[in-house]
């Protein structure tokens, strides 16, 4: 465990989506100001974590603690107010919205988020699509970029982010790479999901391994290079 | 005197004007229908009965507590609203993650019952409502005798249409909304309370069929039948305008009312179908509606 | 191994189920009208039950909520009356016609709508129904709101008077014992499991290469043929076709029916017809609290029961 | 055909064993079913109203006739109309049906009631087909008819100076019937039809119908329509002005609940054709003022009054025979005038119509009204001999053979 306080800490975590049974008990706790990664097989449950963090499932069972306070029985709305930011690995980008539309839609839940000056600054690239363009007319990078960019403004510490390098160019996955350093150097907390795992290890201090809904190992920043073998084995790489 | 195909212009300008009036009427309730559609998934049946709810919301007012006109603009609409809010909590709110065809056949089932009740407290015959003082008589257009009480349908509902197209499009709530329509879970994961912004989005639409019933009452008769007809026309202007778009609703509604008015000239008794003649072209054509744009 | 012997047995033992409830069906349709059941009651329900039937094929089974189906109802009803009265053809014959008249227009009716899905198709079917019922409401032939009265009955070859009302209880009992045998065939056909892929899933099914689009519009043929069939009986039975039978009032009523009996079962839409037409038979005294009656018993079904009084016995045996 | 024949046997049969047996009525009760509209678009000048009527008629027979009344809502749908008469005739014995608006139910009780020897008395139904070609000798047509509305309104308006008329006709069988009898009799009268325009049924907006009534000049507007589109059309010209600018608004098919739902404001002005007016007579003032007591002040239609005269003159006669066959008792009712506060001299022809004389009223504006329900002023009595379609033109097989 780090020694930094946790912000979230999840015990024993079940979900389901109508009658099937997709988490088994998920045992896991991110340290505030930590990029943490849960990493896994397609299929293993990483995103029905995120989505049950948020209460997006059908029905949760466990213990989901945020900064000490119990949340497994709150709604979505109330989980986003207390600081949870989350971005679907289908990025979410509002077709009947334009960009900035789209950027501006998340509601500040509390003080202290990012100026949409320094957003644009982050990615570039937005500031030039701002105007006029619905948001589905960006590119898939834009994309990301946009449903990252857009939870950066309401004040949430806390930021759930699925696979926000699927799909995209190795140049474009540098670039949020980037991005998300710089966002744990502004004091934010990342859970992030990945499938590639180069791009998790680079830059995540904590990996736990997720397998058929449960929790199966985790390996520190440090373990990483020692354990490549079983990992490796693990994901099936 | 000048003719246009036939028919003398000044007819024919009355008639398109007549066409507007109507036209504003159906915006009004292909307005609301396309909103509960958009972000509630819902083909509202009662809509027809809630308008005429609006109505006599109206009429009992002035009958038994006096309260005229203008007061009644305001109040029959949240009236309306607050029974649609009531509808929505207790009903169609445990439809939403079924196929749509529910929501038709619950709120189908909800017009009967409320049609019913009203005929068997009020009768089909109707009852009179009069225009206000200040709208009574009316101007002499040169080319026909406008009914000042028209007049203001046109420029009310006019208002109340592109006011309602400003809140969707416009504020920040509108964006809620429509992002709402495309992906409700996520607009609640980001903090919106998505299911109070459904109710209070069914009351504003049931409510805007409300104003559209105590605007209407005035003209036609107050009749628990007078919504019947109606809905089947709105529906068919909606579903031209592509269900669930804003503006297509509107402009549709407009249009149909002229095209309406014209068929009234050429070919009267095509009038009432011509609306459903259209609907399948354009559906034909188009299968989204001619705003619509395809959903999944 | 197990497991498919089982199916095999549950699947037998469904079989014998449905034999047995088939035999009982027919012994109470042999039966009712000589144990003093009404027969004109029995032969609204039976042509309401076809019709409902005929509906459901096309809601359960394809899932496509067609909101125009009294069109077919109403013109094979005209159909047969026309031809009965005023062309003096034979009541079999006229009944044939109606169902045919009927079956051609789903055919183009089907050909238009079946594009659309959902809504859309609901939307659609409702237009082309409103179109037909403002011809029936100004063509000649359908006398406007008199309707066409007093059709006559007429005689099976020759040989059965139709006007015996037992003798026409059977004839309608025949024609919808066939009636549901077609529905029954068609649902238990290889076409009636392909209709149940393309609802199930159609992308699926158009990637295998069905030709889904064509299998629709057949379905939806059958279907408004059965419809004029169980309209162009009525006619006979009631011997009048009036425009309330074009209605889209009527195209309402028969979803109620499917919905309250059970969409996608077999029997469901049989009991649905009976429970409505039995509540408008015995709530006619009750002036306009027959709609509020109906209206709540839709909403009723749709909140509590959605699969219907059959799909709920049905899913509590499971 | 046969079946024709063997209610003349039966009925031949009663006859001879009236003298031997008492109570030949069946079952020992008369049963009256009251089939009419109570929840559409008639249930206010029928419904409710005319059960109430029919139920006044057998407290006012009084006699030791045990009668029992039953209502029922055909909603206006002939295939539960002709039902619910079938089921009442086979199951319940019923031995009279009465009112029946809306022509196509009406139209099929008839098919029931002559199959199965019922007497049937329509005081609801408009249309002149159930005396003409689908007449039968178990029927009655009371109060009034398409024929009697038109001419009524028609050879009266052009006398008293409306001699241009324009329609505004409801697009199906009955507008289309009442605008051609009114036009004929427009024309016999030296008057001339301007022109006409056809809108759909249940039409919500009238304004541009009116608009091109308004523009053709014509005296006369006359509406060939009924219930809802009537009254529309009416509110709506009085919104556009027409009645101020000089026409003369005509409604051929109006009843008194409908000027009650328009008000005097609006309706003021309107002329119309009724076989009834509760305020003509002390006697028809009697029955009105008792008949609202009961409906919560409302007074009654043509429709209701005819139901009670009609229900009244059946009672006499069943009980004058002492028999409760429909052809038996109609062809009673056929011998004895009908003399009571709704007709003078009434007399049933043998075609089955009622004809007695029939009245062209004009609604009183608000400044003339002087009580509630005060609404009519009457023009003229348009006797009864000319109010219906006279015997030598029916083609009713009852007269021809």
């Amino acid at each position: 465990m780090s020694d930094r306080p946790a912000i979230l800490e999840v015990r024993d975590l079940h979900a389901w989506y109508g009658e099937s049974h997709i988490l088994h008990g998920v045992n896991f706790a991110v340290g505030e100001g930590e990029v943490v990664s849960l990493l896994g097989r397609n299929g293993a449950g990483k995103t029905t974590t995120l989505r049950a963090i948020m209460g997006l499932v059908g029905r949760r069972t466990g213990a989901i603690k945020h900064r000490g306070d119990e949340i497994v029985s709150l709604t979505p709305d109330r989980i986003a107010r207390r600081g949870i930011a989350y971005c679907p690995e289908e990025r979410g980008i509002f077709a009947s919205l334009t960009v900035e539309e789209n950027l501006m839609l998340p509601p500040v839940v509390q003080p202290g988020g990012l100026p949409v000056e320094e957003i644009y600054e982050l990615f570039p690239n937005l500031k030039e699509r701002r105007t006029g363009a619905s948001g589905t007319r960006l590119s898939g990078g834009e994309q990301q970029m946009l449903a990252i960019g857009r939870i950066l403004r309401t004040g949430a510490k806390l930021l759930l982010l699925d696979e926000p390098t699927e799909g995209l160019a190795p140049v474009i996955v540098q670039q949020i790479g980037a991005s998300v350093r710089r966002l744990r150097d502004l004091g934010f907390t990342i859970l992030l999901v990945e499938q590639n795992f180069h791009f998790a290890a680079r830059l995540a201090d904590r990996h736990y391994v997720i397998e058929h809904g449960v929790v199966v190992d985790r390996y520190s920043r440090d373990d990483i290079n020692q354990r490549m073998g079983e990992l490796n084995k693990l994901l099936g790489v | 005197m000048q003719t246009i195909l036939g028919i003398p212009a000044p007819l024919l300008f009355g008639q398109l004007l007549i066409g507007l009036i109507n036209g504003a009427f159906y915006a009004l309730l292909s307005l609301g229908l396309a909103v509960i559609f958009g972000v509630l998934n819902v083909i509202n049946f009662a809509h027809g009965a809630l308008y005429m709810m609006g109505a006599f919301v109206g009429w009992f007012l002035l009958t038994h507590l006096g309260i005229g006109y203008w007061p009644a603009l305001v109040l029959a609409p949240l009236v309306v609203g607050a029974i649609g809010i009531v509808i929505e909590r207790t009903m169609l709110s445990r439809l939403y993650d079924l196929d749509h065809l529910y929501g038709l056949l619950l709120t189908f089932g909800l017009a009967l019952i409320i049609e019913g009740l009203f005929i068997n407290y009020y009768g089909v015959s109707g009852q009179p409502y009069a225009p206000p003082q200040a709208l009574q008589g009316g101007y002499n257009l040169g080319f026909m005798f406008l009914p000042a009480y028209r007049g203001w349908v046109i420029v009310a509902s006019l208002i109340v249409c592109f006011g309602t197209w400003l809140l969707i499009e416009r504020t920040q709530l509108g964006a809620y909304l429509r992002a709402a329509v495309e992906r409700p879970e996520l607009v609640r994961a980001f903090g919106i309370n998505v299911p109070l912004m459904m109710t209070l989005t069914y009351g504003f639409a049931v409510a805007l069929a409300g104003f559209a019933g105590i605007l209407a009452a005035p003209v036609y008769t107050v009749s628990p039948i007078m919504g019947q007809n109606l809905i089947i026309v709105v529906f068919a202007i909606v579903v031209i305008g592509g269900l669930g778009s804003i503006l297509g609703s509107i402009v549709t509604g407009l249009g149909i009312g002229l095209v309406e008015g014209l068929t009234r000239t050429f070919w009267p008794e095509a009038s009432s179908t011509v609306v459903f003649v259209i609907m399948a072209i354009v559906l034909i054509l188009r299968p989204h509606g001619l705003f619509g744009r395809p959903r999944e | 191994m197990s497991e498919a012997v089982m199916n095999l047995r549950s699947r037998g033992g469904r079989r014998a189920t449905s034999w047995i409830l088939a035999a009982i069906g027919l012994a109470i349709i042999i039966v009712a009208p000589l144990i003093g059941l009404y027969p004109v009651f029995l032969m609204k329900l039976m042509c309401f039950a076809l019709f409902a039937c005929a509906f459901n094929l096309m809601l359960g089974y394809v899932g496509l909520l067609s909101f125009g189906h009294a069109a077919f109802f109403g013109m094979g009803a005209y159909v047969a009356g026309h031809a009965v009265k005023v062309w003096g053809v034979t009541t079999v014959l006229g009944i044939f016609g109606g169902a045919v008249v009927a079956g051609i227009m789903g055919l183009v009716f089907g050909a238009i709508a079946i594009r659309q899905k959902g809504i859309y198709f609901a939307m659609i079917t409702l237009a082309l129904a409103q179109m037909v019922y403002f011809f029936c409401l100004q063509a000649p032939f359908t006398h406007g709101e008199d309707g066409i009265q007093g059709i006559p009955r007429g005689t099976i070859l020759g040989l059965v008077d139709l006007r015996n009302s037992l003798a026409m209880y059977y004839f309608v009992a025949a024609i919808f014992l066939a009636g549901f045998l077609v529905v029954y065939r068609t649902i238990h056909s290889p076409f009636g499991q392909t209709l149940k892929g393309i609802r199930e899933n159609e992308a699926r099914m158009v990637s295998l290469g069905y030709p889904v689009a064509r299998f629709k519009v057949l379905a939806f043929t059958i279907s408004a043929t059965l419809t004029g069939l169980a309209g162009a009986t009525k006619a006979i039975v009631f011997q009048t076709a009036t425009l309330t039978d074009v209605h889209w009032h009527m195209s309402g009523e028969v979803v109620l029916m499917t919905l309250i009996g059970g969409m996608g079962t077999i029997f469901g839409p049989v009991v649905g017809a009976g429970i409505i037409i039995t509540l408008q038979n015995y709530l006619a005294t009750m002036g306009s609290w027959v709609t509020v009656v109906m209206g709540t018993i839709f909403v009723i079904c749709v909140l509590t029961f959605r699969r219907g009084v059959v799909g709920e016995i049905l899913a509590r045996l499971k | 055909m046969r079946l024709t024949k063997l209610a003349l046997a039966t009925t031949a049969l009663v006859g001879l064993a009236t003298g031997a047996a008492q109570a030949e009525i069946s079952d020992g009760v008369i049963k009256i079913g009251v089939l009419n509209d109570r929840s559409g678009l008639y249930a206010d000048l029928s419904g409710e109203g005319s059960v109430v009527a029919a139920r006044m008629a057998v407290e006012d027979f009084g006699g030791d006739l045990q009668v029992e009344i039953l209502s029922a809502d055909h909603q206006n749908k002939p295939d539960v109309g002709s039902s619910i008469a079938r089921q009442w005739i086979d199951q319940d014995g019923v031995d009279l049906i009465i009112d029946v608006p809306t022509s196509s139910v009406a139209l099929a009780v008839q098919q029931v009631t002559s199959d199965t020897d019922t007497a049937f008395i329509s005081s609801g139904a408009a249309t002149t087909a159930l005396t003409n070609d689908q007449c039968a000798p178990t029927f009655v047509h009371w109060t009034y008819d398409t024929y009697a509305l038109s001419v009524g309104t028609g050879k009266a308006v052009v006398e008293q100076g409306g001699d241009s008329w324009f329609f505004l006709t409801a697009d199906y069988a009955f507008g289309h019937q009442l605008e051609a009898d009114t036009k004929r009799v427009v024309e016999e009268n030296g008057g001339q039809v301007v022109g006409q325009v056809r809108h759909p049924l249940s039409t919500t907006d009238f304004s541009s119908f009116l608009l091109q009534a308004q523009s053709s000049g014509a005296k006369v507007i006359g509406l060939a329509n009924a219930g809802g589109d009537t009254t529309n059309a009416i509110k709506q010209a009085n919104s556009f002005g027409i009645v101020q600018g000089g026409q003369q608004l005509a409604a051929l098919l109006g009843f008194i609940t409908d000027v009650h739902a328009l008000g005097l404001d609006v309706a003021q002005g309107l002329t119309l054709t009724t076989g009834f007016y509760w305020d003509r007579t002390d006697e028809s003032r009697e029955f009105s003022e008792r008949f609202g007591e009961r409906m919560n002040g409302q007074m009654p239609t043509m429709v209701h009054a005819g139901v009670y005269s009609a229900v009244a003159h059946y009672l006499k006669a069943a009980a004058e025979i002492d028999d409760d066959g429909g052809k038996a008792v109609v062809d009673q009712m056929k011998t004895v005038p009908v003399n009571d506060f709704f007709a003078e001299n009434g007399e049933i022809r043998a075609d089955g119509r009622m004809i007695h004389d029939m009245y062209l009223v004009q609604v009183k504006t608000p400044e003339e009204s002087e009580k509630p329900w005060d609404y009519y002023n009457i023009l003229a009595t348009i006797p009864a001999a000319e109010a219906f379609q006279p015997l030598e033109q029916s083609t009713c097989s009852l007269v021809t053979n």
